[in-house]
């Protein structure tokens, strides 16, 4: 990989407070990972409960504090930044998360929804900013007469592809995916599936891809990372670990149901 | 009217009519009291403790005071007293409950330990301190009661908005760059405001109930002012043979108290309007 | 004769905003011994099936079929008496269908004296027995433990446990994985494979999950808008589905397309719950739908040990 | 050992809560009125009398010097001089407190043993008649001013019926001609030590009608609790299993649903004890019960400040001992609550 890195993580430990006074210091929930997004490319990270894939992913968000470490974002110190430049250097970071019904506000209109980012990165509202927002749902296969809808009036993959034209907003060059297809059907996910490689296609754009289903991600993915219990068991080229895994964990996913099944 | 009854329900409806009624009664308290002058206080030393007749529809107190009248007139400072001591609870609690909830940390601990501590009295004890050392008042007697009542609101405030903040759509929204005001504004006051105030329109009855227990005490309005709590103290010294004295009054609290605590139970289980997303 | 045939289920609840069709025409035919899998998407009736062989339906539904029986006892009358004698539940979240505050000991000795007349230690060696049975390693610790000290995978286990504690031979596991792991998961259902063999089970399957079905099931019924609309020996079905819904729901996933191509989804959404369907309720969206299908209801169609609903002749996969 | 930590926490925290209401009333006591030494001076005192009251009661040290002062008094158990009765405010407390949590004690009693069974029942019959029929009683319970259902007991049993005393705590003949020898100074448990079980019937007698008064509001309140606690409870997916499992509907009501709605019934206990002692003010004034609630209604009318502090602390007190008392058994009922 010579194209240059778009999120670069060196050693990153985190761990969580112990809770009172006599309790005794926990284990970290990542434990020294490292990894580098080249740009224009998908990472996918896949782990199960408890195996520190969430925690990175809040971590490399700055929603928790890491211990040690550090990540670099287009070569930025990213975990240095606080305060007004935190807050508007994030906007170059779009995010989608799980569920969509839970991460759009149930009380505003789609339309309210999507100008939030636009208002909060100094824009004006107005006739300009209702066509952003046409253009926006319309990249995300959605018609324009949605903007006066709720969400809860929506399918799942329509709320999510609204998620997704949040995310979009101020055009980011990096999308954190944090399983944007575990609470939908599987005709479902296909479609959104095949709406992200178009927007990473036509958008240029790198993901981060947080799953606990190694087949989703492997689909799309360019590498792969497997945690498990904090550790990065497995990191390499997709189709090199899905050809070849060298841990008895991945193997173990990869075998699981029709995959097995077929051969 | 359809619309209310769909909403509402028929017992909630005839709650508030009931709490509409009496609302018009203390607003237009003056035109329609049969006798104005001894609702205000003026005696009436001739009609002594007379029972109800026509007329005096209620009877008359040891003033010879129309009682009815004097209900009429009490409406204005039973029901103010209700209403502003939740309204001042809540203008303490709301926002310290935000502040504990959104910022968590050390602001937190801080103000969730000192709201524990008023929490720690039984509630009308501290407000009967605090009417005793602030003297008795019409005002007085609602901060009495507000300072014991305002821990419940921040409480509450800051339960919602734990829930909130943690919400997928507030940390999209944080993610998203949109500013710590705009946050509050946006996301979690209008979602905390619903909750609060079925909680506040439930808390009015008790509200009244404990003003009306201050003033039964002495450490309410002063006389001549009419005041529920205070006729009912008043006409205990000749209760039971002229009862309708302190009944009246009594009663009236009751129903005013019984309209506020179906009122509030109707707004809850109010149809539509989900409070939070469900997934 | 099958353990367990349902003809022509429908399930209607009755809300304020109209009828709401939660299971419209579904079929099932169980063998003993089998894992029979019930698959679909949401919405498709798989659950409130599974509910209302247990007696278990909302209060108000309206339950209608022509055949609904259970070992040839009519399930529309037994029900509640089967249920938890013959019939067992293992639930999606084994965190919410154990009681937080009770010890497991407790819970299994609760189930074990409403079924079983035996004294107070042979009822304790036996759920000791029970909880081993299903894997778990130290019985004696899991019964002084309550829920909230057990990880998911055991807590499962213990809803195993009880559900064998009533004696049921008939296990409904709605979803019984998707709250777990997919490592945790794997490892339950190899345990039903082999209570299935060990001890002669029936286990009726519910998932949405189609790696579930292949990693354990031997036969498949795929519902549709409450429709059972194909049904057959799993590994047919996988190979050769014979209605286009199948067809299509095993295209969609990420592993039958190469590495980055186009994933083929399905267009449109399933028929609204309180509607009506004329014809083949997945004609809106089959990419093979003819006049014909938005007519008439479609004609049964066999292939070898399997069989399906369309229009469509059955030579053509 | 969770447990242990558990309650070590609470302790903890309830001291510092004590220390914050020392202060607090401290501040509502001492510092709000405008003039505690004219109050301590006596009716009508003089510039120099006032003069010498402020030095007695070192209101021109500072106010942390002060608050010192006040908390070690207050921890010692010398809560001073009664500005009206110039009584050890100590002594009366000592006659007074036992009689103010007999009341209590026996009240919060008899909602619990209303309130709850109501409770369970309404939310087992939902929406049927006994449901509806509580459920009214309770929002009746909870609207009645207080005060005013105590007159209204009054007037039916003592006034129309005559089965029951009018007020007080013992006949008469008892409390004067042969009064009972103070041990607990709880009458009832007094009048068995002594021997005298005709006394323990006149004071249950007594007892009734102040009790009623104030279990009522307690009871709506514990019956609304706990009906709606149960309802959820019953709509739980553990409640659901058990029905699959095939247990009985009692014992998925009693043996499986009501564990779990052990939390929220202790829950009810702290808000009924807390409303029986505060309501003690009002009910032991018209019942003229010699307890707390009548000694501070007349410390209120003559201002008698030192009083009204004393009273509110312990009462507070009594109160936080039991909030920290339900805490621990929370978490005995529930292990999950040692965990948060």
């Amino acid at each position: 990989m010579n194209s240059t890195a778009i999120l670069e993580v060196r050693d990153l430990v985190i761990r969580y407070r112990a809770r009172g006074l006599f309790a005794p210091r926990s284990r970290p929930a990542v434990n020294g990972a490292s990894f580098t997004l080249a740009e224009r490319e998908t990472l996918g990270i896949v782990g199960e409960s408890g195996s520190g894939k969430t925690s990175l992913l809040r971590a490399i968000l700055r929603l928790i504090p890491v211990e040690s470490g550090s990540v670099r974002l287009e070569g930025q110190d990213w975990l240095a930044l606080k305060g007004d430049t935190l807050r508007l250097t994030r906007q170059r970071i779009g995010v989608v998360a799980q569920n969509p019904y839970l991460s759009l506000s149930p009380r505003l209109t789609i339309a309210e929804i999507l100008s939030e980012p636009l208002l909060a990165q100094g824009e004006r509202g107005g006739p300009a900013m209702r066509k952003k927002i046409a253009a926006l749902l319309s990249d995300c296969g959605l018609p324009a007469d949605f903007m006066e809808r709720r969400a809860r009036e929506l399918s799942g993959g329509q709320a999510q592809r609204v998620a997704i034209a949040r995310a979009l907003a101020l055009e980011p060059k990096l999308m954190i995916l944090d399983e944007p297809t575990s609470a939908l059907d599987v005709s479902v996910q296909a479609q959104i599936l095949n709406l992200l490689a178009d927007l990473k296609e036509s958008r240029g754009l790198s993901m981060l891809f947080v799953t606990h289903n190694l087949k989703v991600v492997a689909h799309l993915s360019d590498s792969l990372l497997v945690m498990r219990r904090g550790d990065i068991v497995e990191f390499g080229a997709t189709e090199q670990v899905v050809r070849e895994p060298r841990h008895d964990y991945t193997r173990e996913l990869l075998s699981f149901g029709l995959i097995g099944a077929r051969e | 009217m359809t619309r209310l009854v769909h909403r509402l329900g028929w017992p909630g409806t005839i709650a508030f009519g009931v709490v509409l009624v009496f609302v018009l009664l203390a607003v237009l308290a003056p035109w329609i009291a049969p006798y104005p002058g001894q609702g205000a206080g003026a005696p009436n030393v001739a009609a002594k403790l007379l029972p109800p007749s026509a007329d005096y529809w209620l009877g008359t107190d040891h003033l010879g005071r129309d009682v009815l009248s004097r209900v009429i007139y009490g409406a204005r400072v039973s029901m103010t007293n209700g209403i502003l001591i939740v309204l001042f609870a809540l203008l303490i609690g709301l926002p310290i409950g935000l502040a504990a909830g959104y910022f968590g940390g050390w602001i937190d601990e801080a103000l969730m330990r000192g709201t524990d501590v008023f929490l720690a009295f039984p509630a009308l004890l501290l407000a009967v301190l605090m009417a005793a050392a602030l003297g008795p008042g019409f005002l007085n007697s609602i901060i009495a009661v507000a300072v014991t009542w305002w821990p419940w609101y921040a409480r509450l405030a800051r339960a919602e908005v734990l829930v909130l903040r943690g919400q997928p759509y507030v940390e999209a929204a944080r993610l998203a760059g949109v500013s710590h005001p705009r946050i509050i504004i946006r996301h979690i006051l209008p979602a905390t405001g619903r909750p609060l105030t079925v909680q506040a329109a439930l808390d009015v009855g008790p509200a009244l109930l404990t003003a009306a227990a201050l003033s039964f005490l002495g450490l309410g309005i002063l006389p001549p002012t009419a005041d529920w709590g205070q006729m009912v103290d008043a006409g205990r010294k000749f209760f039971p043979a002229r009862w309708w004295y302190s009944a009246m009054p009594g009663l009236t609290i009751f129903i005013v108290a019984l309209a506020f605590s179906i009122l509030g139970d109707a707004l809850r289980d109010r149809k539509g309007g989900a409070n939070r997303a469900s997934a | 004769m099958p353990l367990l045939e349902v003809r022509n289920l429908s399930v209607t609840i009755p809300t304020p905003e109209g009828d709401v069709h939660a299971v419209r025409a579904i079929n099932l035919e169980i063998e003993k011994g089998e894992i029979h899998g019930v698959i679909g998407e949401s919405g498709c009736g798989k659950t409130m099936t599974g509910m209302t062989l247990l007696g278990l339906a909302p209060k108000g539904a309206r339950i209608v079929a022509d055949s609904l029986h259970f070992d040839g006892e009519d399930l529309s009358k037994n029900a509640e008496r089967l249920r938890g004698r013959r019939i067992g539940l293992i639930s999606q979240d084994p965190a919410a269908a154990l009681n937080p505050v009770l010890s497991i000991a407790r819970q299994m000795d609760d189930v074990l004296r409403a079924h079983r007349n035996m004294s107070r230690q042979a009822r304790r060696a036996e759920a000791s027995s029970l909880l081993a049975a299903t894997g778990l390693p130290d019985p004696q610790r899991v019964l002084k433990s309550y829920p909230h000290q057990l990880s998911g995978g055991m807590q499962q286990r213990v809803v195993i446990a009880q559900a064998l504690a009533t004696g049921a031979d008939f296990l409904i596991a709605d979803e019984p994985t998707t709250a777990l792991d997919v490592s945790v998961g794997a490892q339950v259902l190899a345990l039903l494979r082999k209570l299935v063999s060990d001890r002669g089970l029936t286990v009726l399957m519910i998932t949405h999950d189609m790696d579930v079905i292949a990693e354990a099931c031997d036969r498949v019924t795929v519902l549709y808008a409450g429709l059972s609309v194909e049904v057959g020996p799993v590994g047919e079905i996988l190979q050769q589905p014979g209605h286009p819904y199948t067809q299509a729901l095993l295209a969609a996933l990420p592993d039958a397309a190469p590495h980055g191509a186009r994933l083929a989804a399905i267009e449109g959404s399933i028929p609204p719950p309180r509607s009506g369907i004329e014809g083949c309720a997945f004609a809106p969206r089959c990419p093979k739908a003819m006049p014909v299908c938005a007519r008439q209801v479609p004609p049964k169609r066999l292939a070898e040990a399997h069989r399906w609903l369309c229009h469509l002749p059955a030579s053509a996969p | 050992m969770e447990l242990v930590r558990y309650i070590l926490r609470r302790t903890i925290l309830s001291t510092f809560v004590v220390v914050g209401v020392t202060f607090l009333v401290f501040i509502v006591a001492q510092v709000v009125p405008s003039d505690p030494a004219a109050l301590y001076a006596g009716p009508r005192p003089t510039a120099e009398q006032i003069e010498k009251a402020r030095q007695e009661l070192n209101l021109d040290a500072p106010l942390a010097e002060r608050f010192v002062t006040f908390a070690k008094a207050m921890a010692a158990g010398d809560f001073g001089v009664s500005y009206k009765s110039r009584r050890l405010i100590a002594d009366d407390l000592r006659a007074y407190l036992p009689a103010t949590l007999e009341l209590a004690i026996f009240s919060t009693g008899l909602a619990l043993l209303i309130g709850i069974p109501l409770g369970v029942l309404a939310a087992a019959r939902q929406g049927n008649w006994p449901d509806r029929l509580s459920s009214l009683g309770s929002i009746a319970a909870v609207a009645m001013p207080t005060f005013f259902l105590a007159m209204i007991l009054q007037l039916i049993f003592a006034q129309w019926l005559g089965i029951l005393p009018l007020s007080g705590r013992l006949s008469r003949e008892i409390s004067i001609a042969a009064p009972l020898p103070m041990i607990t100074g709880f009458n009832l448990i007094d009048a068995v030590l002594a021997g005298r079980i005709e006394v323990v019937g006149d004071a249950l007698k007594h007892l009734i009608l102040p009790a009623l008064t104030l279990a009522s509001y307690p009871a709506g309140v514990a019956m609304r609790l706990t009906r709606s606690a149960m309802i959820e409870i019953l709509e739980r997916r553990h409640v659901t299993a058990a029905r699959a499992l095939g247990l009985s509907e009692p014992r998925i009501l009693f043996g499986h649903a009501l564990p779990n709605a052990m939390g929220p019934a202790l829950t009810v206990i702290g808000l009924s004890f807390a409303y029986a002692l505060t309501g003690a003010v009002l009910v032991e004034i018209i019942f003229a019960w010699p307890g707390l609630g009548r000694y501070v209604s007349e410390a209120i009318l003559a201002k008698d400040f030192p009083v009204i502090a004393a009273v509110t602390m312990v009462v507070t007190i009594c109160y936080v001992v039991m909030n920290l008392l339900i805490d621990v058994a929370q978490a005995l009922v529930d292990p999950r609550v040692a965990l948060s």
